[in-house]
């Protein structure tokens, strides 16, 4: 495995602020806007979800490179890809919650909720389109998680303020949420180019 | 064709066993959820949620069962804790379960009580004193403002009376302005 | 929203429950395949067919599928069936299914698939789980197409762009030029962005929609009690 | 922590953060002496005059009671009795508007005077440079004296050392605009402060004592300094501070003279000081000398909305239209009237309101001077606010907080460690109402945490009452089990059967009564 | 006990619906799968008959395909792949996926069509990083300034003339952006470059 | 005697919101003035045209929102937003440009979330980012310092007025010369075609520090960025964080390779830094409201507007950066919360 530290960053950097999971490849929303009503759950959500992403991109790999290819399966990714997830996800809390009570506390609501993200199963998608080797996808992954993290977490603090603020009677709620949203990602966009 | 299936088997029944196994090894005992919705409502234990008592609304609530904003006492502040603490969106309180009145004293009229225990049998807190055939009294601290004991009494001699406000329970009002979050729709 | 009569399911798919305007739900899809009206359409009538068969599906095993495998279950029905639709898009509509991209297989994390199968079908007979599926399907499709449509007319001023994609090569001539053409073009609408901010308006219109007519209602209401009293 | 320029000579001064310098517009009341108000026809003496339980009245309708003759007992531990201000008759114990910013009544006791002045035996404590501390305590407490500056804290609890005392300040900064009644004290009485001072150490059994003065005070510094010649005891020590707006607030003032914090959850006693206003020693200085009793206090009534300003030695009770009459009555444009000072004070709805301990300043604000006219928009977040709170907070986040009835927040960003000083009101561009604020969200709170508690009783006694039901219900049908097995025992046996049929009956009957 | 037991029958249910969903699945591929790869070729082949129509060439262009590598010419460590036209044994033309490196924002892909006499037959732009509305009009879908090569050839304009019209070039940039043309101009030449160059090799059977 | 009753306290508030939005425009006319002798009379125009529309975008907001229209004007804050707007844009850009930027600022970025003090995001900067990026052609259409043209060919006030609304420029000047890069601009372009610093500096683009021409109109931002902190408009900690995190990255890399990264003064001295130091990161509304959190907020700023210019695709990067500082903003804040007095050093 020769594997290039400077591409690692870049595929770091790139998952991370050019091409954000959530604002600008359109991954992860539901969580995203679901549970950052506040920063103490957006930043439990953030963390579970780093956890999971990471974790099930390089178990999907494995199942990929070991258990589909080989048998020339590759149009079984999608059922395969989801029953890893699922595995992972509840493994993860498994053992949260037998090691760890206090974390469970933090996280565990989230556990469940983060099967359905389709950052997970886009990010395992993905990895097997850009023919990520195996670090490559842990690196991946993990810049997926991180980005979803970064922006989970400024929007949950975002929100907060939000809520004193005299928002238009029909934007409250979900509408300004979209709407900052949609600044973040006009901010983002500032990224272009710095990946070549 | 086979192949495809014998992999996935594969994968699937080890999933399965895995969870089979989790859902008996692994199951919550007592639901602390139910705790900290019970300990935001405020225990008037009136029942206008649609359910008898607070800690039975608090369970339908954990069980997605209920919504969270059925219950008029808390009322708008009552409600916006339980958004927060479950995270869903805040919503004003249904106007089929009551509106949200401010908080009410029962006093019973010492001439006209004939002493027959009912009211004290309605009453969820024990907030009403008195023994058969002889005047009942409201322990002022300790009645809720539940209502329950108006029907029950035959001479209707309960009356419900806002509390007194005197210097030491008065309360700063909120300055208004023209851009206060008049709407009081919780949002963000 | 148990749903008795099939005009509440219908309602509820459309408007009182939207998934995509109400639940928040499969958002994912809705804001990154809503570039264009076309694209809209052929993801929206991809999750309605996962949704409706989902549904009976499930609907039609409730019976028998213990509670603790329900959920996995449901994941493994509907991973199917999205391979399936995933397959016939590669074989058939072999271009939207490059523009929809990753987007196809993603539908298998779309919460409001599984939702519903949770939420109804799992609860209710075969018609009505397929006339919820099919509402619920319809009411993500109405919206992907309004918001698609709105980005592609004020981003490029067309509509029905690309519908040879999903309607053959004599349907490339159904591409209207709204604005002229001339037209330079909005790219905010285009642009991530736009979608969000898209999504937040449309949201917002049905929630001053919603306010209107409950206001509406209310002085009716108040009008018709008056002469009661 | 910075230090604060001081007088060539004097100890190192410390800075408080925040703070503002502001027009103290003190010389008005000050070009005449103090002035002796005369006996009005009516006084109107609350019963909670200070924090803690109201006292309990002792006086009956009707009575005589004479000048210094206790007329309230209190039921608090925390608490002084309230005494009679002159001799006359008590005409009636009854609800009176009291000057207070709910504009409620609360309990009082009117007296009639009969211009008499008739006093009790007065009751010096002789010889207290040799009594026991808690004698000194018991004495104060008696005279019915509490704190001067404003808090009407019962001084003898503040006397209850109960850590050791390093040092005793003696506060006569009054920082706010307005009010100079402590400058023509320690101007006129300054004997009377020293005195005060020196009993005070003695009850404290602290090392010394520093008196505080603003620099904008030069008279008064000079009077204070020749008292202090007289005496020249070592201990004592006078300081000029520079004026700076709310240094006469008691954790501003330590940390101005100590370079220490007091904690938020403690007391100054906590950490070696205790402070008291010099109104306060000169009325120690008066009980114990002279035995008399807190029935008087030196008040400034002040304002382009009265006549002529002045301060004015007043009985506690008389009212403050008396007071306003005495100074000449109000001016043309008199549109406020305010007790206390322009920052901290409160303003009233009415001028038939009695004198209270607390009052130190009655004024009477002209349309131009006291009603600010204010346009409040939205908070823009410039942070000035924070730069002049003394108690360093964030008042720009507590009122979006608050706005957003996230009280939790509120509370997490120490909403409780306000002292109201006006500060960041005063330079908040959007000109926001923001102290008024803040006390809604610590009542507030207060009224939540209440309404906490009351439902966890709710909850105990409801919970209690179920199992007290279903205790009632099981004894109920084991009763009915065992009377079940008995009538199967005794339906055996023919012999027994109109037994039977009477215990049946009985319950039946039993049954049917409850 | 029980808890082995709730455990095997739930892990036999899923794995009944595992192999009823994969054998759904399964089918449908069997019967997809050729029509499937068929498109996968169609997709690349008609962008090439984009440049080269059909009834240009009888060879298939996907498997006339050979790789070259010149790091200095074609700007690019990466193989370049070369498909070549032949009719009736003839070379026709020759398909370079060239790149541009130096883009406004990362390199730009092209696919360069040169006739066997060394005349331009077209170039499309496979892929881009432009910034959209300043460097995008290099795509056909957004302006036909990219069949300003057709026809052209070296020497036809002179090699100093292949630049932009800023610089002494018959080439138009466009308004705002002179950078992103220029790398495509200058690509479009280089691979004109190499492939005068290197003819005889490109065309040349095994 | 009856009295009404107000809250403490009963002074009155020597400050007003428009008191110090007014004093941000006072601040602005030095540097305007440089700005018309370097580069004709376009800023004017814009500003005016800016003004205009939104005065009658906020005026329309604030009735759709049954809000007092009075107050709200008055507190100048949309003009200020529209004329920071007008700076940003190259001063021959269409009428239209300058309209739809501040519309979106007013309508989007401020009233949307409430109007005066509730925007998460700096109003002027989001309509900026969204005419940059639907538009950049027209965005990217910047006058040569006028001193390159030569003086008879200045254009007057009524060819740039025609520029503007026709979108022709007047036949008298040469259009090769009016349209061209900003010094950084063509920074980053000729770096990018490997050319070195010292090579690219002999462009008559650039002056001394920075470009030239805005090196003047720097020095003249400077002096107003001064008068606003002697106003007490602005504390240190934004422009000094600003400055600071793009010099101390620029010097950084400087350092490192003199030869293909420009000096810390260039970067200071061009482009939108210094505007951005005083002016626009110094919003208060979109700012960290804490002082050390502000700090933080203008040094992200700084080292953004950096990582933007010289690796990102929007060689301006002040706009963006500073968009994304405001999404940390509420973070910062969070995070920075100072000691409250007597409470235990954490
Ligand atoms: C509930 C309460 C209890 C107090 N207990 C003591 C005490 O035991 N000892 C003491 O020296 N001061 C005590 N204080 C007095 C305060 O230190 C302070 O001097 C008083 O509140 C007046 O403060 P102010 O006028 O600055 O508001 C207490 C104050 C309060 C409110
Ligand atoms: C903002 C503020 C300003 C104050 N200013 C003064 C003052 O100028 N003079 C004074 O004696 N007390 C002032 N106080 C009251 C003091 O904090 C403190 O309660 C008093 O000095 C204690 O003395 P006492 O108990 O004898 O009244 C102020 C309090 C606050 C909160
Ligand atoms: C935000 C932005 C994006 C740009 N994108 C491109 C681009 O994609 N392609 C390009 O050639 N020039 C682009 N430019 C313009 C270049 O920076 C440079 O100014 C231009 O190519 C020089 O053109 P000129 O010589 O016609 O002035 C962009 C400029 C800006 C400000
Ligand atoms: C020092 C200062 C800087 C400002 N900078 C901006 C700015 O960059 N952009 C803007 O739209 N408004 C600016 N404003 C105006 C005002 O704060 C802004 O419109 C608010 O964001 C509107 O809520 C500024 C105001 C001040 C006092
Ligand atoms: S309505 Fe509220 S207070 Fe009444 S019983 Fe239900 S939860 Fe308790
Ligand atoms: S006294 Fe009446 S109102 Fe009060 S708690 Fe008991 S039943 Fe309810
Ligand atoms: S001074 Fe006023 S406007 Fe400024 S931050 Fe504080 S509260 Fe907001
Ligand atoms: S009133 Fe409270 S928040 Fe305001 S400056 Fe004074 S202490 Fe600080
Ligand atoms: S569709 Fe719900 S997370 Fe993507």
């Amino acid at each position: 495995m020769t594997e290039n530290l400077a591409n690692l960053g870049i595929i770091l950097i790139s998952a991370v602020l050019v091409n954000n999971f959530v604002l600008v490849k359109f991954l992860g929303l539901c969580p995203f806007m679901g549970v950052s009503r506040r920063l103490e759950t957006a930043t439990g959500m953030a963390l579970a979800t780093t956890f999971v992403l990471t974790l099930s991109s390089i178990a999907s790999y494995l199942v990929h490179e070991y258990l589909l290819e080989p048998f020339g399966l590759g149009y079984l990714r999608t059922i395969a890809f989801i029953l890893v997830i699922a595995v992972v996800v509840q493994f993860t809390e498994m053992i949260v919650r037998k090691t760890s009570p206090l974390l469970y506390r933090v996280l565990g609501i989230f556990l469940p909720l983060i099967t359905t993200n389709c950052a997970v199963l886009g990010v395992a998608l993905l990895n097997t389109q850009q023919q990520n080797s195996l670090v490559e996808s842990a690196v991946f992954g993990f810049g997926a998680a991180a980005g979803f993290s970064l922006v989970m977490i400024l929007f949950g603090a975002m929100r907060e303020r939000l809520a004193a603020a005299d928002v238009p009677v029909a934007f409250r709620g979900a509408p300004i949420a979209f709407i900052t949203a949609g600044f973040m990602a006009l901010a983002f966009m500032g990224f272009i180019g710095l990946i070549k | 064709m086979l192949s495809a299936v014998l992999v996935i088997a594969l994968l699937a029944l080890a999933f399965g066993l895995l969870l089979g196994f989790a859902a008996v090894k692994f199951r919550v005992e007592g639901d602390p959820v139910v705790e900290r919705i019970d300990a935001l409502l405020p225990q008037t234990q009136c029942g206008q949620c649609g359910f008898p008592g607070c800690r039975p609304y608090a369970e339908a609530i954990a069980n997605n069962e209920a919504d969270i904003n059925q219950c008029p006492p808390g009322g708008e502040d009552g409600m916006r804790a339980l958004a927060e603490l479950l995270d869903r969106d805040p919503k004003p309180i249904g106007a089929e379960f009551g509106e949200e009145k401010t908080k009410m004293l029962a006093i019973i009229d010492e001439e006209t009580c004939i002493g027959c225990t009912l009211c004290i049998q309605a009453c969820p807190v024990d907030a009403i004193l008195g023994a058969a055939k002889q005047m009942h009294t409201v322990i002022e601290s300790e009645c809720t403002g539940c209502e329950l004991c108006i029907a029950p009494c035959p001479v209707d001699c309960i009356a419900m009376v806002p509390p007194r406000t005197t210097v030491e329970s008065w309360k700063w009002p909120e300055p208004e302005t023209f851009h206060s979050l008049n709407e009081r729709e919780a949002h963000g | 929203m148990n749903g008795s009569n099939y005009s509440s399911i219908i309602s509820n798919g459309f408007w009182t429950n939207n998934p995509g305007l109400v639940q928040l739900l499969g958002l994912c899809p809705l804001l990154a395949v809503s570039g264009t009206l076309v694209n809209g359409l052929g993801l929206g009538l991809a999750t309605t067919f996962v949704v409706l068969f989902s549904n009976l599906a499930v609907s039609a095993m409730r019976k028998f599928v213990p509670a603790e495998i329900r959920i996995p279950v449901f994941v493994l029905i509907i991973a199917s069936l999205v391979t399936t639709v995933e397959l016939v898009m590669n074989a058939y509509f072999h271009e939207l299914y490059r523009v929809l991209g990753i987007f196809i297989p993603l539908i298998v994390t779309n919460c409001m698939i599984i939702g519903r199968a949770e939420a109804f079908a799992s609860k209710q007979s075969l018609p009505r789980a397929a006339a919820d599926g099919l509402a619920m399907g319809l009411g993500f499709t109405a919206v992907l197409i309004v918001l698609g449509g709105l980005r592609e007319i004020i981003g490029r001023g067309t509509l029905l762009d690309g519908a040879q994609m999903m309607f053959g090569p004599e349907a490339a001539s159904w591409r209207i030029e709204l604005l002229g053409a001339d037209y330079p073009g909005f790219l905010l609408a285009v642009l991530p962005p736009g979608a969000f901010f898209g999504l937040g308006l449309l949201i917002a219109l049905k929630n001053d929609i919603d306010r209107r007519f409950a206001a509406r209602v209310a002085v009716a209401v108040a009008t018709k009690q008056v002469p009661a009293a | 922590m910075a230090e604060m320029r001081s007088r060539p000579g004097g100890p190192p001064l410390h800075r408080f953060p925040g703070g503002l310098e502001l027009p103290d517009n003190k010389a008005m009341a000050t070009t005449t002496a103090i002035r002796t108000a005369p006996l009005p026809r009516e006084l109107v003496v609350p019963l909670a005059q200070h924090i803690g339980d109201a006292a309990k009245s002792i006086a009956k309708i009707g009575q005589r009671v004479l000048r210094g003759e206790v007329i309230a007992q209190p039921e608090d531990a925390i608490s002084v009795p309230v005494h009679s201000p002159t001799s006359g008759i008590v005409t009636a114990i009854e609800d009176r508007l009291i000057p207070h910013p709910s504009g409620l009544t609360a309990r009082c006791v009117v007296i009639e005077p009969d211009g008499k002045d008739d006093a009790v035996e007065p009751q010096p404590l002789r010889d207290w440079k040799n009594a026991a501390p808690v004698e000194i305590r018991d004495h104060i407490r008696a005279a019915g004296i509490v704190g001067l500056g404003g808090a009407a804290f019962p001084t003898w609890v503040k006397l209850d050392a109960r850590a050791p005392i390093e040092r005793l300040i003696l506060n006569g900064a009054e920082c706010e605009p307005y009010i100079s009644c402590d400058d023509m004290l320690m101007r006129e009485r300054a004997n009377d402060i020293v005195s005060g001072a020196l009993i005070m150490l003695h009850a404290l059994q602290a090392e010394r004592c520093q008196l505080a003065i603003e620099d904008n005070k030069p008279e008064a510094e000079a009077a204070l300094r020749d008292a202090l010649a007289t005496v020249d005891d070592e201990r004592l020590e006078l300081i000029t501070v520079p004026s700076v707006y709310p240094e006469g607030g008691e954790r501003q003032l330590i940390q101005v003279l100590t370079g220490q914090e007091v904690p938020h959850d403690g007391l100054p006693l906590d950490i070696g000081v205790i402070c008291h206003n010099v109104a306060t020693a000169a009325a120690v200085h008066r009980a114990a000398i002279h035995g008399e009793t807190l029935i008087s206090r030196v008040v400034t009534v002040t304002g382009r909305g009265v006549t002529q300003p002045a301060n004015v030695e007043a009985r506690i009770g008389t009212s403050f239209h008396d007071l306003i009459e005495f100074c000449g009555g109000y001016a043309e444009d008199v549109a406020r009237l305010i007790m206390g000072g322009p920052m901290m004070g409160f303003a009233v709805s009415s001028d038939d309101i009695p004198l209270i301990k607390a009052t130190n300043c009655i004024l009477a604000g002209s349309a131009t001077e006291a009603v600010p006219a204010r346009v409040t928009l939205p908070c823009i977040r410039c942070g000035e606010c924070a730069q002049v709170c003394p108690a360093t907070l964030l008042p720009q986040t507590l009122y979006a907080f608050t706005r957003a009835r996230d009280f939790e927040k509120v509370q997490a960003y120490d909403v409780f460690d306000c002292i109201e000083c006006g500060c960041c009101d005063l330079v908040c561009p959007s000109q926001i109402p923001l102290v008024s604020h803040f006390r809604f969200a610590k009542t507030e709170i207060r009224g939540k945490e209440m309404e906490r508690s009351k439902a966890d009783l709710a909850r105990q006694r409801f919970e209690f009452r179920q199992s007290r039901l279903q205790r009632e219900a099981d004894a109920q049908e084991g009763k009915r089990r065992r009377k079940q097995e008995t009538l199967e025992k005794l339906k055996s046996s023919d012999s027994k059967k109109n037994e039977i049929q009477a215990a049946l009956e009985r319950a039946r009957k039993k049954k049917e009564k409850q | 006990m029980t808890a082995i037991r709730n455990a095997l029958l739930g892990g036999a249910l899923l794995a009944t619906f595992a192999i009823a969903g994969v054998a759904m699945v399964a089918f449908t591929w069997k019967n997809t799968a050729p029509q499937i790869t068929e498109n996968q070729r169609h997709v690349l082949t008609s962008r090439l008959h984009e440049i080269i129509p059909p009834e240009a060439h009888d060879n298939d262009l996907l498997d006339d395909a050979i790789t070259v590598q010149d790091s200095e010419r074609l700007d690019t460590t990466a193989p370049v792949t070369v498909y070549r036209a032949y009719k009736n044994g003839a070379p026709v033309a020759a398909l370079f996926t060239s790149v541009a490196p130096d883009g406004y924002s990362g390199p730009i892909y092209l696919l360069v069509g040169i006739h066997a006499d060394g005349r331009i037959a077209g170039v499309r732009v496979l892929s881009h990083k432009e910034t959209p509305g300043l460097g995008d009009p290099i795509e056909i879908e957004r302006s036909d300034w990219i069949t300003g090569f057709d026809g052209k050839a070296l020497g036809k304009p002179a090699l100093e003339q292949w630049d932009v019209k800023r610089y002494g070039g018959v080439f138009d940039q466009f308004t705002g952006a002179t950078i992103t043309p220029r790398a495509v101009v200058r690509a479009v030449k280089n691979t004109l470059i190499y492939f005068e160059q290197h003819r005889d090799e490109i065309f040349a059977r095994q | 005697m009856k009295f009404e009753t107000s809250p403490a306290p009963h002074l009155k508030p020597p400050n007003t919101v428009g008191a110090v939005m007014r004093q941000v425009l006072y601040a602005l006319v030095p540097a305007t003035l440089a700005y018309v002798w370097f580069f004709g009379w376009g800023i004017v125009i814009q500003i005016i045209i800016a003004t205009a529309f939104a005065l009658a975008a906020e005026t329309a907001m604030l009735l759709a929102r049954d809000k007092p229209v009075r107050p709200f004007i008055t507190d100048c804050s949309a003009i200020v937003t529209a004329v920071l707007l007008a700076w940003a844009l190259p001063p021959t850009a269409p009428w239209w440009l300058a309209a739809i930027g501040v519309v979106f600022a007013i309508v989007f970025a401020k009233h949307l979330y409430g109007g005066l003090g509730y925007n998460l995001f700096n109003p002027a900067m989001a309509g900026y980012v969204v005419l940059l990026i639907s538009f950049p052609q027209e965005m990217t259409q910047w006058l040569a310092p006028e001193m390159l043209v030569d003086g008879e060919h200045r254009m007057s006030f009524w060819q740039t007025l025609v520029t503007i609304f026709t979108g022709d420029f007047s036949s008298s000047v040469n259009v090769d010369a009016v349209t061209s890069a900003t010094p950084l601009d063509y920074l980053r372009t000729q770096l990018a075609n490997n050319r070195t610093i010292l090579e690219i500096r002999q462009h008559p683009l650039f002056g001394d520090f920075g470009g030239k021409g805005w090196e003047w109109i720097a020095n003249f931002l400077v002096l107003g960025g001064m008068w606003m902190m002697y106003k007490r408009v602005v504390r240190w900690q934004i422009p000094a964080g600003v400055l600071l995190g793009l010099g101390g990255m620029a010097f950084l890399f400087y350092a490192l390779d003199p030869g293909s990264h420009a000096s810390p003064g260039f970067h200071i001295f061009s482009g939108a830094a210094i505007f951005c130091a005083f002016f626009i990161a110094t919003d208060p509304v979109s700012a960290a409201t804490t002082e050390k959190g502000r700090f933080l907020y203008a040094l992200g700023i700084g080292i953004f507007i950096y990582v933007i210019r010289t690796w990102g695709g929007y060689p301006g990067g002040v706009a963006f950066a500073v968009l994304l500082m405001n999404m940390a903003a509420p973070l910062i804040d969070h995070y920075t919360k100072p000691r409250t007095y007597g409470h235990a050093r954490p």
